[in-house]
C-alpha cells in the first residue's frame, strides 16, 4: 500500500485527505448496505466490519499508531482485548443460561413459560406492535 | 467410610447431609480440605526449618546467588495446577448435575419476597415459609422474586439458588433423609434479610402424598398470591379475628410487626388500636381503623416517627374484607384484655372509596 | 514484549529530554484513551446483551432513528478528524495561523454535530421516544423497545458529553496556539487534544451503525 | 550506587520533610515523597474509621438478637465498613503510600512522570471520600458495597452520593495507575533494564494495568445505577426487560480484578522484605515478576465465579471456574519462590520479617480457600456465607495488611529517618497475627455451618462461634493500637536510623534517610540487579 512506503516518514496533508476519502466511501457503503434487503446477519456483519476498518484507519493514520506504534499499540490492543472479553463472555452467559432466567419475553422465552401454578410475573408484555416498514423520516 | 464421613463433617462443623448430592459435595470438600492442609503445612514447616537452619550468623553475612533450574518452576506450577484442575474436574460435574433437573421431577414454585418464602405446588396448594417435600423423589424448584434478589439456601442440601425478580431460575434436589432443615435467604435483601427464614420438611413419600391430597381437596388453603380470598369465604369461616391472624401470618406481617410489645422493624401491634402515634412529619394521629387500613394500602404516606418507610404496599394483595379482618385482629391485641376472646360474627365496617 | 521497549534507544537517556517527555505524555494520553474505551464498553456490553435478547424490539426501534441525520453527523465528525489531523501537522511545522484556523474549523464541526444531535433529541422528545419509564410513543410498543431508547440516549448522551469536552479542550489548545506557544520543538498539547478528538470520532464510528443501522 | 559513592552534598542538603515548611508547602507539593506521606495519613485515618465500624459490627453480632443497634443501622454499618475499607483503604493504601514513595527511588528517577497529576489524585481522593462519607452520614446507604440491583435502585436510603464518591475515587485510582505505568516505561535510570527492575516495581506495574483497564468499567456501572435510581431508565430494571445479572457481570468485571489491585501491591512489598531480611536474591526472579503480569491478565477472565448461584449459565460457570484455577497458580508460584528464597539465606527475624511470615501464612490459606471457593459445586454451599467473608478477609486483611505493616516497618526508617521500638513491634506483630486468626477462623466454620453474610440476627446454633470471632476482633484492634502508638512516638524519640539500618541492597536504600528533595545527587547508573548479596558485592567488580 501507499502508506507503507512512507512508514517511517510523517504523513502529509495528501495522505490525510486520502484517508478521509476512504472513510467517506466506507460510510457510504454502510448506508448503502443498510438500504438493501439482505439478511440481518449479512447486514450486521458488513456494518461492523466496515466500522472496524474505519476505526482502524482513524487509529493508524489520524492517531499516528502507524508511525509511533510501540507501547501505545500494545495499550490499545490490550484494551480492545478486554472489550472483546467483557462483551463475549457476558453474551456467552446470556446465550446459554436457563431460558427463563433471561428477561421476560426476550428471544430466549421460546414458549409460554409454565403451567397454572406459576406465580404471575409483574408485567404482561404485548408483542412488538406497530413496526415501521422503513425509516419514517 | 461412614465413620470417616461423620468425623470430617463434625470436624468442619458442616450440617447434616440431607441428600446424596450433599454427601458427594462434602466428600469433595474433604478432599480439597485435606490436600490443601497437607500442601500448606508443608510450606509452613519448610519455612520454619529454613528460618532455623539459615538464621543470620553475622550482620553483613553474604549469601550465594541461587537461581532455580527450570525443573523447579515446572514443579511449582505443575503440582498445584494438577491438583486444582482435579478439584475442578470433580466439582464441575457436580454443579452440572445440580443445574440439570431430571425428567420426571415434580415442580414446586418458589416465590421470594421481602421477607418471606411462598411455595406453590401444581394444582393450587401453597404454603408460606414451610416447604414440604417427599423423601427419595426429585423435586425441581422454579424460583422467582417479587421485589429484589433473594437466594434460596438450604445448608443441609448444600444447595443455593438466587431468586430473581421477574424471571425464573431453577434448581433441584432429592432429599434422602426425612427431617426438618432450615432455609435461609443468602442474598442481602434489606431490613428483614436475617429474619427471612424458612423450613424444609422432608416427609416420607406416603405421608407427603396424603398431605398434598388433603391440601388439594381442602378449601382451607387460600388461593395463590395475587388472587385475594373472596369476601364470602371470609364470612363463611366466621371467626374474623382468627381469620385476621391467619391472613396476617400468611402475608408475612409478623416479619416486621410483633404482637407482644417488642420493638421490631415496624411498630408493635400490641395496644396499637386507638393509640396516639407521632408521625415522621410531626403530626400526631389516632390509630383508628381508617389509619390502620391506610397503612396497609399506602404504607409510606404516614410513617410513625422512628421507623423507616420500608413497608411494601398491600394494595391489590389484600381484599377489603381481609384488611378488615386484620384490623379486627389488631383490635383484640390489648394489654388490658389479656384474654382476647375471639368475637363471634362479622362485625367489620366495610371500607368505602377504596 | 516489554524487553523490546527497553531495548529502544529512546529510553537509554535518563534525564527527561523533551523527546522523552513527549513520549511520556503521549503514552499517558493513550492509557487515558484506553480508559475511555472501557468506559464506553459498559454501554456497548449492555447494548450487545439487550440487542441479543430483544432482536425484534431493537430492530423495530432503530428504524425510528434518523438515519440521514446520523449519516450526516458521521461525515461531519470524520471531516473534523481530518481537520484536526491537519492542525497537528501544521502545528509541528510551526504554522500557528493554519493550526488555529483548522482547530477553529474542527470546533465548528463539533458544534454542527451537537446541533444536529439536538435536532434528533428534540424529535424523540416530542414523539415520546424516551428511555425507560418515560417512553410513551404509541406507534411502537413491545419488549425491548424502551430499552433501545435507554441505550440510545445513554450512549449518544455520553458521546455528546465527550464532544463538548473535546470542543473545550481544542478551544484551549487553539488559544495557546494563537499565542504562538507551539512550534517545531514543542506541540504536544495539540497532539494530545487531537488524539482525544479522534477517539470521540472513533466511538461515533461504532455508535452510528449500532444505533441507526441494525 | 552505594551510599559511600554518593556525593557529600546530598547528605548536607535538606531532606524532603524539612525542605519547606508550612501547611501550604504540603498542600501544593509535587514531591512524590510528600504525596506519599499525605496518602499515609489519609489511608490510616480511613483504616481507623473502617476498623471502628468493624468493631461495632462484631459487637452487634455478639448475641443472636439485637445487641446495640437496630437492623437499619447495622445494614448501614456494614456498607460503611465495606466501602471505606475497599475504596478508601485497600485500593489506595500500598500504591499510594509505598508506590509513590519508592517507585521513583527504585527507578533512580527524581519523581513520577506526571507530578501534578499525582497531587491531583490526592485531591480526588479527598473529594471522593468526602462525598461518600457525607452521603453515608446523611442518608446512610444500606446496599452493601456491592450495590446489587434492583435492591440499590429501590432502597429508601440515599445511594447516589456513595456511588458518585466511588466514581471519583476510581478516577483517582486510574490516574495513579496511568502515572505509574508511564513512569516505569520512561523514567528508568540508565542500565536499569526490565530484568533488573526490583520486584516491587513489577507488581506495582501489574497493579497499575488493572487500575487503568478495570476501574472505568466500575465507574460507568455505578453511574448507570445512579441514573437508574434517579430517573428510572430501566437499564437493570427487571420490570422493564433489564437484566440484574448484567449488573453483576459489569460490577465483578471490575471488582474481581480489584481484589488483585489490593493484593498485588502486597506481593510487591513482601518480595522486597523477604530479600532484605534473608539477605538473598529472590529465587526465580522471572517467575515472580511474570506471575504478577499473569495475575493481572488472567484476573480479568474469572469474574464469573462470583455468579455461580446467580442464575448464570452452567456453561459460563464452567469457563469461569476453570480459569479461576489458573489464576491460583500464579499465586502458588510466588509462594513457593518466596519460601525457596529463604534457602541458603541469612535470615534475620525482625518485625518486618514476622509480618512477612504472617503474610505468607494468610495468603496461603486465604488463597487455598479461594481455590476451594472456585471449585464450582463447593461454592454453591459457601456463596454469600461467612466462609466467603473469612476467605476475603484472610486475603485482604490478612495478607494485604500484613504486607502493609511489613512495608511500613521495613521502610519507616527510610521514610522518617527514625527507628521504632523493635520489642514492641514484635509483640504487636504476634498479637495482630493471633487476633486475626481468632477473628476469622471461627467465621470459616460459621460459613461451613451455613450462616449467610450480612445477617443482623442469627439462629442460636451460630452463637458460640460468633462470640469467638468478636473476642478475636478485640485482640486484633488492640494490636493495631499498639502499632499506632509506638510508630508515632518513634517519630519523636526513635533512634536515628542512618541511611541503611537493615543492610539492604534495594536501590531505594542508596539515599540518605529521609531522602533529600531531588532523591539522587546525580543520576545513578545501575550495573546489577537489586538485592544481590554475594561477596564481593557486584558493584565492586563491575569496573572491568
Amino acid at each position: 500500500m501507499e502508506a507503507k512506503a512512507h512508514a517511517h516518514k510523517e504523513f502529509g496533508p495528501l495522505q490525510y485527505v486520502i484517508v478521509w476519502g476512504a472513510l467517506l466511501v466506507l460510510t457510504a457503503i454502510t448506508v448503502a448496505v443498510w438500504k438493501t434487503h439482505w439478511s440481518l446477519g449479512t447486514r450486521v456483519t458488513v456494518a461492523l466490519s466496515v466500522a472496524t476498518v474505519k476505526a482502524g484507519l482513524v487509529a493508524l493514520f489520524f492517531m499516528h499508531l502507524w508511525e509511533h506504534g510501540g507501547v501505545n499499540r500494545l495499550v490499545m490492543a490490550t484494551s480492545l482485548l478486554f472489550v472483546a472479553l467483557l462483551i463475549g463472555l457476558v453474551i456467552a452467559d446470556n446465550a446459554t443460561r436457563f431460558e427463563y432466567a433471561n428477561p421476560p419475553y426476550s428471544s430466549s422465552w421460546t414458549r409460554a413459560p409454565f403451567e397454572d401454578a406459576a406465580p404471575p410475573l409483574q408485567e404482561q408484555p404485548p408483542p412488538v406492535e406497530g413496526v415501521p416498514e422503513a425509516a419514517p423520516h | 467410610m461412614n465413620e470417616l464421613n461423620e468425623l470430617m463433617r463434625n470436624l468442619l462443623w458442616l450440617p447434616k447431609q440431607a441428600s446424596d448430592y450433599a454427601r458427594s459435595v462434602d466428600h469433595l470438600h474433604f478432599f480439597v480440605f485435606g490436600s490443601a492442609m497437607i500442601g500448606a503445612w508443608t510450606v509452613v514447616a519448610t519455612t520454619l526449618v529454613f528460618i532455623v537452619r539459615y538464621r543470620r550468623r553475622h550482620a553483613l553475612q553474604s549469601t550465594e546467588h541461587v537461581e532455580p533450574k527450570p525443573v523447579h518452576e515446572a514443579v511449582f506450577i505443575g503440582v498445584p495446577l494438577a491438583l486444582f484442575l482435579a478439584f475442578f474436574a470433580i466439582g464441575y460435574p457436580q454443579y452440572v448435575e445440580l443445574q440439570t433437573p431430571p425428567k420426571g421431577a415434580s415442580d414446586v414454585y418458589v416465590m421470594a419476597k421481602k421477607w418471606m418464602w411462598k411455595f406453590a405446588y401444581p394444582g393450587g396448594p401453597n404454603s408460606t415459609d414451610v416447604l414440604r417435600v417427599p423423601v427419595g423423589r426429585p423435586v425441581r424448584l422454579l424460583l422467582t422474586s417479587r421485589d429484589v434478589i433473594h437466594s434460596f439456601f438450604v445448608p443441609a442440601l448444600r444447595l443455593k439458588q438466587d431468586a430473581l425478580p421477574g424471571r425464573y431460575t431453577q434448581t433441584w434436589f432429592q432429599a434422602s433423609e426425612p427431617g426438618r432443615y432450615p432455609i435461609f435467604c443468602a442474598e442481602y435483601c434489606g431490613l428483614g434479610h436475617s429474619a427471612m427464614l424458612g423450613e424444609l420438611v422432608v416427609m416420607p413419600a406416603a405421608e407427603f402424598d396424603a398431605w398434598l391430597d388433603e391440601q388439594r381437596r381442602s378449601n382451607q388453603v387460600a388461593a395463590q398470591d395475587g388472587q385475594p380470598v373472596a369476601a364470602e369465604e371470609v364470612d363463611i369461616r366466621g371467626n374474623l379475628v382468627e381469620q385476621g391472624r391467619r391472613i396476617a401470618a400468611m402475608q408475612g406481617c409478623f416479619k416486621c410487626h410483633t404482637v407482644d410489645g417488642t420493638q421490631h422493624i415496624g411498630p408493635t401491634w400490641l395496644d396499637l388500636y386507638n393509640r396516639k402515634v407521632k408521625l415522621e412529619d410531626g403530626r400526631t394521629i389516632v390509630a383508628d381503623e381508617a389509619y390502620i387500613t391506610r397503612s396497609m394500602m399506602e404504607p409510606n404516606a404516614e410513617v410513625v416517627a422512628g421507623y423507616k418507610p420500608v413497608m411494601p404496599t398491600f394494595q391489590g394483595k389484600l381484599s377489603a374484607p381481609e384488611a378488615a379482618a386484620i384490623v379486627e385482629f389488631i383490635k383484640t391485641l390489648r394489654t388490658d384484655a389479656p384474654t382476647a376472646e375471639p368475637q363471634k360474627g362479622p362485625i367489620y365496617v366495610p371500607i368505602s372509596g377504596k | 514484549m516489554h524487553t523490546e521497549a527497553a531495548g529502544s534507544p529512546h529510553l537509554a537517556h535518563h534525564f527527561p529530554s523533551l523527546e522523552q517527555q513527549e513520549h511520556a505524555a503521549r503514552m499517558g494520553m493513550w492509557l487515558f484513551l484506553s480508559t475511555e474505551v472501557l468506559l464506553f464498553t459498559v454501554l456497548f456490553t449492555a447494548y450487545a446483551v439487550y440487542r441479543y435478547l430483544f432482536p425484534v424490539g431493537f430492530e423495530a426501534a432503530s428504524r425510528l432513528a434518523h438515519v440521514a441525520v446520523g449519516a450526516t453527523n458521521t461525515v461531519v465528525l470524520i471531516t473534523s478528524s481530518l481537520t484536526v489531523a491537519l492542525a497537528i501537522y501544521y502545528a509541528r511545522r510551526g504554522d500557528s495561523r493554519k493550526t488555529v484556523a483548522l482547530l477553529a474549523v474542527t470546533i465548528a464541526f463539533g458544534a454542527v454535530f451537537m446541533v444536529l444531535k439536538a435536532y434528533e433529541y428534540h424529535h424523540h422528545f416530542v414523539d415520546g421516544q424516551l428511555p425507560g419509564k418515560f417512553y410513551h410513543y404509541a406507534g411502537l410498543k413491545g419488549p425491548g423497545v424502551s430499552m433501545y431508547f435507554t441505550l440510545y440516549f445513554l450512549m449518544t448522551g455520553l458521546h455528546g458529553l465527550h464532544v463538548l469536552i473535546g470542543m473545550g479542550v481544542l478551544a484551549w489548545v487553539a488559544a495557546r496556539a494563537a499565542r504562538g506557544e507551539f512550534g517545531r520543538a514543542y506541540s504536544t498539547p495539540v497532539e494530545l487534544g487531537g488524539l482525544y478528538w479522534h477517539l470521540v470520532d472513533l466511538i461515533w464510528i461504532f455508535l452510528f451503525p449500532l444505533l441507526y443501522l441494525l | 550506587m552505594s551510599p559511600s559513592a554518593a556525593s557529600e552534598a546530598v547528605y548536607n542538603s535538606p531532606n524532603y520533610l524539612n525542605a519547606e515548611a508550612g501547611i501550604r508547602s504540603w498542600l501544593t507539593t509535587r514531591d512524590h515523597k510528600r504525596i506519599a506521606v499525605m496518602y499515609l495519613g489519609l489511608v490510616v485515618a480511613a483504616f481507623a474509621l473502617g476498623g471502628f465500624f468493624a468493631l461495632l459490627i462484631r459487637v452487634e453480632l455478639l448475641t443472636p438478637g439485637p445487641t446495640i443497634m437496630d437492623a437499619m443501622t447495622y445494614n448501614r454499618m456494614f456498607t460503611l465498613h465495606g466501602v471505606i475499607m475497599i475504596f478508601l483503604f485497600m485500593i489506595p493504601a500500598i500504591p499510594g503510600v509505598f508506590g509513590n514513595f519508592f517507585l521513583p527511588l527504585m527507578l533512580g528517577a527524581q519523581d513520577v512522570a506526571f507530578p501534578r497529576i499525582n497531587l491531583f489524585t490526592v485531591y480526588l481522593y479527598l473529594i471522593g471520600a468526602a462525598i461518600a462519607v457525607w452521603g453515608m452520614i446523611q442518608g446512610g446507604t444500606d446496599t452493601g458495597w456491592t450495590f446489587y440491583t434492583p435492591y440499590s435502585t429501590t432502597t429508601v436510603t440515599t445511594v447516589a452520593p456513595v456511588l458518585l464518591g466511588a466514581f471519583i475515587l476510581g478516577m483517582s485510582s486510574i490516574l495513579t495507575g496511568v502515572n505509574f505505568i508511564v513512569t516505569i516505561h520512561t523514567l528508568r535510570a540508565p542500565g536499569l533494564t526490565w530484568m533488573r527492575l526490583p520486584l516491587f516495581v513489577w507488581a506495582i506495574y501489574a497493579t497499575s494495568i488493572i487500575q487503568v483497564l478495570a476501574t472505568p468499567v466500575l465507574g460507568m456501572t455505578l453511574l448507570l445505577v445512579a441514573v437508574e435510581k434517579a430517573f428510572g431508565f430501566g437499564i437493570f430494571d427487571p420490570a422493564r426487560g433489564g437484566d440484574p445479572i448484567l449488573f453483576q457481570h459489569l460490577f465483578w468485571f471490575y471488582s474481581h480484578p480489584a481484589v488483585y489491585i489490593m493484593v498485588l501491591p502486597a506481593m510487591a512489598v513482601v518480595s522486597e522484605v523477604v530479600q532484605a531480611f534473608a539477605r538473598k536474591n529472590i529465587f526465580g526472579y522471572k517467575a515472580v515478576a511474570f506471575s504478577s503480569l499473569g495475575i493481572a491478565f488472567v484476573g480479568f477472565f474469572v469474574w464469573g465465579h462470583h455468579l455461580f448461584t446467580s442464575g448464570q449459565s452452567t456453561f459460563a460457570s464452567g469457563i469461569f471456574g476453570v480459569l479461576s484455577m489458573f489464576v491460583g497458580i500464579f499465586t502458588a508460584i510466588k509462594v513457593f519462590n518466596w519460601t525457596a528464597t529463604l534457602y541458603k539465606g541469612a535470615i534475620h527475624v525482625a518485625a518486618p520479617f514476622v509480618y512477612f511470615l504472617g503474610f505468607l501464612y494468610f495468603l496461603m490459606f486465604g488463597g487455598l480457600t479461594g481455590i476451594a471457593l472456585s471449585t464450582v459445586s463447593l461454592d454453591v454451599h459457601w456463596q454469600d456465607t461467612y466462609f466467603v467473608v473469612a476467605h476475603f478477609h484472610f486475603i485482604m486483611v490478612g495478607a494485604t495488611i500484613m504486607a502493609f505493616l511489613a512495608g511500613l516497618h521495613y521502610w519507616w526508617p527510610k521514610m522518617f529517618g527514625r527507628m521504632y521500638s523493635e520489642r514492641w513491634a514484635l509483640a504487636a506483630a504476634v498479637l495482630v497475627i493471633l487476633g486475626f486468626n481468632a477473628t476469622f477462623i471461627p467465621q470459616f466454620l460459621l460459613g461451613n455451618m451455613g450462616m449467610p453474610r450480612r445477617y443482623y440476627s442469627y439462629p442460636e446454633q451460630f452463637w458460640p462461634l460468633n462470640v469467638a470471632s468478636t473476642a478475636g476482633a478485640s485482640l486484633l484492634a488492640f494490636g493495631f493500637l499498639i502499632v499506632l502508638i509506638y510508630l508515632v512516638t518513634s517519630l519523636v524519640n526513635g533512634k536515628v536510623a542512618g541511611p541503611n539500618p537493615w543492610g539492604s541492597r534495594g536501590y531505594e536504600w542508596n539515599t540518605p534517610s529521609p531522602p533529600n528533595v531531588l532523591n539522587f545527587p546525580e543520576t545513578p547508573v545501575i550495573t546489577r540487579g537489586a538485592h544481590e548479596y554475594q561477596d564481593p558485592p557486584a558493584e565492586a567488580t563491575h569496573a572491568h
